[in-house]
């Protein structure tokens, strides 16, 4: 680290290649850039994207490192998401980064992986999972609990169904339950919150490593029945945290929990790690 | 927005017009001024009209806005007091136009910068006249700065 | 004889032993200075105060404490605030227990001597200015009433730095606001010091539009300031706290002077007279004097 | 390098001053319109203020603006330029600097300096020589004294020995800036530290027990402590107490302008203030009491975890600006187990 380019805030363009749909309120933007190779990044790591007149915000990368197009995913929420949902092909965009740390990779080799998305919790697990898919052999078992409020919001929907079909790879979907106990028509997969399907399928602690994004609320839940009902190690989960950034370097002091910069010594962390921050979140 | 961008319009743009940015109620402001073009009335073009439901839509918010943009002056037109579409909106625009107009007097801004008008929807003889005022008293008074330096590159606080 | 100190702090006892409040907000002293503090049931009383020093507008609290019972000092300032907020429907008065104070004017922040000893006794020139004008120097409403009534000097008419502002042309009052505008360094403690501005969400963090630019610049400034003035426009009871808490001393309080008086004259309107009358921008007259108008 | 000391006889302040002007763009404190102290740019030698009080506004704005351009970008035939800010143009002396705004820079750094290095920051810092003027006095709510933080980083001091200035000479900058004028300066040939330590046992400014440094082990302990709401919650969440800190460094970045040609901004934020970390789902700090113990925790905790001092030079302004005039010394006391009253006699009914 500590790959200082002279000019800090000064950020690259790069340019829309393509825009998907993936659900009402979430788009997936292809960037390609005109001045150079893509920037290098590796999973979980992440970079402030702007629009020039309208602002800056933090995406992480969705897509795995080793492709030759680089994806983010963004949920229309606020200012400058709004715009983002505005672009076109061919518009052009700003990109400093990639900031930030990333999921150990090499550590996780020989586990079983299991990852729990939550809505567009999803899209920084994403690069990971592709890579681990890519590099089956590296790990024992892997399986994927995705969840989502409603059927439209689900990410990444053609990848899903390409993954349901993949028999190196067991997928669980799930719908909130709205009304609990109504099944919802025509939903292919279940319809949970999900710590009753962890406390259902009660995937052993034994050489496993969960690693979870999604709503902090699903974050705690997950965690706390994983450790408490499950008996697995804070060590065990991995989770990347979501706190409002500006800068991404460790200067504005917005994202701080406690002397942690989320941006500089995260946004991956240990489960252990967070449980040793001032009960803030 | 930009006082570059205002600039770079007016080196292009010579000689000097004021931009007037002109709040219009629907249902008579617009339709007098509608008039005024459906009779052929000849009248500066200078006002770039910005549609609102009432003149009690507007927001002072909106026409400090309009100056912060780069207006050189705003003029905000509805229906004559007792004509409101909505009954009483105008009597409501009115009070908070007072209050708008008392303050920007105060801070010292020119008093040809910002007008209101009533002007009804058979009144495009009015509405021609109201813009003709408007822009001879902006041409008057030239175009619209509050700050001498636009920059605030390495401003500190206390100048001394 | 009790002083007003004892008194106020044996009321305030009564009312937690009786279990009337469950918070009470008052003026304690402490390090040197008079400041608010919020007391639950089991502080130290012996701090309690009310002297010249007590400055705050102390209605600035009540929608952090909504939904309890809250004991507060009311001096003039605040009784006048109430009735704006009892106009708006901002309070809770069945959950409200207003302690009445006699109030002994304050002393101008600026002014204060650096002996503070004789501090009782200072004259007129050394008060702020809000309290020269003055209208009532006790509490109509209290429920409990502290120390000895105090008479109300005739009150003073007009603000001398508005007459000042006002004498100067029309040239010399926007460079002297334009001075004014580029000491502002935007932490909008006028704002949040304000009883009367108690939005959630307030224009400047709106962006959606974003109706103000961040940077600190004076135009965005006063831009800033005119709308909180026009949002005060009929409402602001004139307290001068906007003003007092300014870190760099901008006169804030003058662009409200302007619209008090104005609406005052062409609507005869004062704000936080009476609870009942009408703010004053959600009623109107058929004959408004219209002077400017095309 | 090795402190040096010097004497700057009274009667040559002003022809320093004056001399220095043709070298460095000189800031020292003065009197704005409305005659309130500000660090400016005096029009004369007399219009210099030499008087211990402190601006509200501290000196850290002269390297870290409220208001700077990190990026101007233009559009021209679909093609965008960005560029960076352009680098100062003159050096900066702050003369006269208080002692409790010219040590804040050397804490500031650290934050702009750890790991990536903040260019826009660093390349003022660079052009900025601090000469200190050490107080003959301390005010009401002055605390420098129970911080140990001192000296440390300051270019240059002086202090006022009844009839001349010992200047204690700390850097380079300060070096070059005794070097520039060599003519006007004696070298001090007495024991300087001495004369020191006698002129702040005199002024109130000496070190004294318990330092505030001492509270971090039982801050950490108070986190939940249930008297943070009923003493923080006076709090009115303005920005005063974090834009007159000489050491409050958060900003916001933000962009103005239209899509062809603007600017993207760096502005002072708070965090104290609503906004700060809100975002578009959730608020985690969501009560007024708990953005206070954010500023309180970020200086006496965070803040020396991982950079070594406080996140605080004592200065006391944020208790003398302050509109409900909450005492951040007294609060560490309290939460820091210094002191067993809270301040003002508040406490949570529980």
């Amino acid at each position: 680290m500590g790959n200082n380019s002279e000019r800090l805030y000064v950020p690259r363009l790069a340019r829309v290649a393509a825009v998907v749909d993936e659900t009402p309120t979430i788009k997936t933007f292809r960037l390609a850039f005109d001045d150079g190779p893509r920037p290098d990044f590796k999973c979980g790591q992440f970079g402030e994207f702007g629009i020039f007149g309208v602002g800056e915000a933090t995406f992480c990368f969705a897509s795995p490192p080793d492709r030759e197009y680089l994806e983010i995913t963004v949920k229309n929420v606020g200012k400058v998401t709004r715009a983002f949902h505005n672009l076109n092909e061919g518009d052009v965009i700003t990109l400093r980064g990639p900031y930030g740390n990333w999921f150990p990779y090499d550590d996780l080799k020989g586990k079983k992986l299991l990852f729990i998305g939550g809505g567009i919790g999803q899209a920084p697990l994403r690069g990971l999972l592709w890579t681990c898919l890519e590099n089956r052999g590296d790990f024992e078992q892997l399986d994927l609990i995705y969840a989502a409020r409603e059927e439209c919001e689900l990410v990444y929907e053609r990848e899903l169904v390409e993954f349901e079909g993949r028999d190196d790879l067991a997928v669980t979907l799930a719908l909130d339950p709205v009304c609990p106990g109504e099944p919802i028509p025509g939903w292919r997969g279940r319809t949970s919150f999900v710590p009753p399907i962890l406390e259902e399928e009660r995937p052993s602690p034994e050489d496993r490593v969960v690693i979870t994004c999604g709503p902090p609320i699903m974050i705690k839940l997950v965690a706390k029945s994983l450790l408490e009902k499950l008996d697995y190690a804070p060590g065990q989960i991995w989770t990347t945290l979501e706190m409002k950034m500006k800068c991404g370097l460790g200067k504005c002091g917005r994202c701080n929990i406690g002397s942690v910069y989320v941006c500089k010594d995260g946004p991956v962390f240990n489960y252990e790690q967070i449980l040793s921050f001032p009960k803030e979140f | 927005m930009a006082e570059e961008e205002k600039q770079s319009v007016r080196e292009t743009a010579a000689p000097w017009e004021p931009n007037v940015v002109g709040f219009l109620c629907n249902w008579c402001s617009y339709a007098g001024a509608d008039l005024a073009g459906t009779s052929r009335i000849p009248y500066a073009c200078n006002v770039r009209v910005i549609r609102v439901p009432c003149s009690s839509r507007v927001d002072p918010l909106m026409i400090l806005r309009a100056f912060r943009e780069g207006a050189d002056g705003v003029l905000v037109s509805g229906c004559h007091p007792g004509d409101c579409h909505y009954i009483e909106g105008n009597y409501y625009a009115r009070r908070k136009l007072i209050a708008l107009k008392q303050l920007l007097d105060h801070v010292g801004l020119d008093p040809r910068r910002f007008r209101v008008s009533w002007v009804s929807a058979s009144e495009g003889r009015k509405w021609a006249k109201v813009v003709e005022t408007v822009t001879r008293d902006l041409l008057e008074a030239g175009p619209f700065h509050y700050e001498e330096n636009g920059d605030d590159q390495g401003r500190a606080p206390g100048r001394g | 004889m009790a002083t007003i100190k004892e008194e106020l702090r044996a009321a305030v006892k009564k009312l937690f032993d009786e279990d009337r409040i469950d918070y009470f907000v008052g003026y304690v002293e402490d390090y040197g200075h008079t400041f608010p503090a919020i007391l639950a049931k089991g502080s130290d009383l012996s701090r309690l105060t009310f002297d010249r020093k007590s400055y705050n507008n102390l209605a600035d609290f009540l929608p952090e404490l909504r939904g309890s019972r809250v004991g507060l000092v009311c001096k003039q300032c605040e009784v006048r605030t109430l009735n704006v907020l009892a106009a708006e429907g901002q309070i809770e008065r069945d959950k409200l227990v207003v302690v009445g104070v006699p109030c002994p004017a304050m002393v101008d922040p600026r002014k204060l001597p650096a002996d503070e000893a004789g501090l009782d006794d200072l004259d007129e020139s050394y008060w702020q200015e809000k309290c020269r004008r003055c209208l009532e120097r006790n509490t109509p409403f209290a429920d409990v009433f502290v120390g000895e009534r105090a008479s109300t000097p005739t009150p003073a008419e007009g603000w001398p730095l508005l007459q000042e502002v006002e004498a100067m042309s029309a040239e010399e009052r926007l460079a002297w606001w334009r001075e004014q505008m580029s000491l502002c360094i935007r932490c909008y403690a006028c704002r949040l010091a304000c009883p009367l501005c108690y939005c959630h969400q307030c224009f400047v963090e709106d962006n959606k539009p974003q109706w103000l630019d961040k940077s600190v610049r004076p135009e965005n400034n006063l831009h800033y300031h005119i709308i909180r003035a026009i949002h005060l426009a009929g409402r602001c009871i004139e307290c001068q706290e906007c003003s007092r808490v300014c870190p760099v001393g901008i006169p804030v309080d003058v662009l409200n002077n302007v619209l008090a008086r104005d609406f005052a004259e062409r609507f005869g309107y004062l704000a936080g007279e009476t609870a009942e009358a009408k703010p004053a921008l959600t009623h109107y007259e058929r004959d408004d004097k219209e002077d400017f108008i095309l | 390098m090795a402190a040096e000391y010097y004497r700057l006889s009274k009667d040559k302040v002003a022809e320093l001053f004056e001399r220095a002007r043709a070298d460095y763009d000189v800031v020292a404190k003065t009197r704005d319109a409305n005659g309130n102290l500000v660090y400016g740019r005096p029009v004369s030698f007399d219009d210099v203020a030499f008087v211990d009080e402190q601006p509200p506004m501290s000196a850290k704005a002269f390297a870290l603006p409220q208001t700077e351009a990190l990026v101007r970008y233009e559009r021209e035939n679909d093609k965008i330029r960005a560029e960076g800010p352009e680098a100062p143009t003159r050096d900066i002396l702050i003369f006269g600097v208080n002692m409790c705004d010219a040590t804040a820079f050397d804490i500031i750094d650290r934050v702009f300096r750890w790991d990536y290095l903040d260019d826009p920051y660093l390349g003022r810092r660079a052009q900025t020589t601090q000469f200190a003027l050490a107080c003959a006095s301390i005010q009401q709510d002055c605390f420098c004294d129970r911080i140990s933080y001192d000296e440390d980083g300051v270019d240059a001091v002086a202090y006022d020995l009844e009839g001349s200035y010992l200047i204690k000479v700390q850097t380079e900058k300060g070096r070059t800036l005794v070097e520039r004028y060599k003519d006007l300066f004696a070298t001090e040939d007495g024991d300087a530290e001495s004369s020191i330590k006698a002129f702040k046992e005199k002024a109130g400014t000496a070190k004294k027990e318990p330092m505030l440094e001492s509270a971090k082990p039982a801050l950490e302990k108070a986190f939940e402590h249930a008297d943070w709401e009923i003493l923080a919650s006076t709090c009115i969440g303005c920005g005063v107490c974090t834009y007159v800190c000489p050491t409050c460094h958060c900003f916001d970045i933000q962009d103005e302008g239209g899509s062809s040609r603007g600017r993207r901004l760096r502005v002072w934020d708070h965090c104290t203030g609503r906004t700060f970390t809100a975002m578009a789902a959730e608020q985690p700090r969501d009560r007024q009491y708990k953005r206070y113990r954010q500023r309180l925790l970020h200086k006496f905790w965070y803040y020396p975890e991982r950079f070594g001092p406080l996140l605080c030079t004592g200065c006391g302004r944020c208790i003398t600006h302050c509109p409900v005039k909450i005492n951040i010394r007294e609060l560490v006391e309290y939460f820091g187990g210094l002191k067993d009253t809270p301040p003002g006699g508040a406490r949570h009914g529980k």
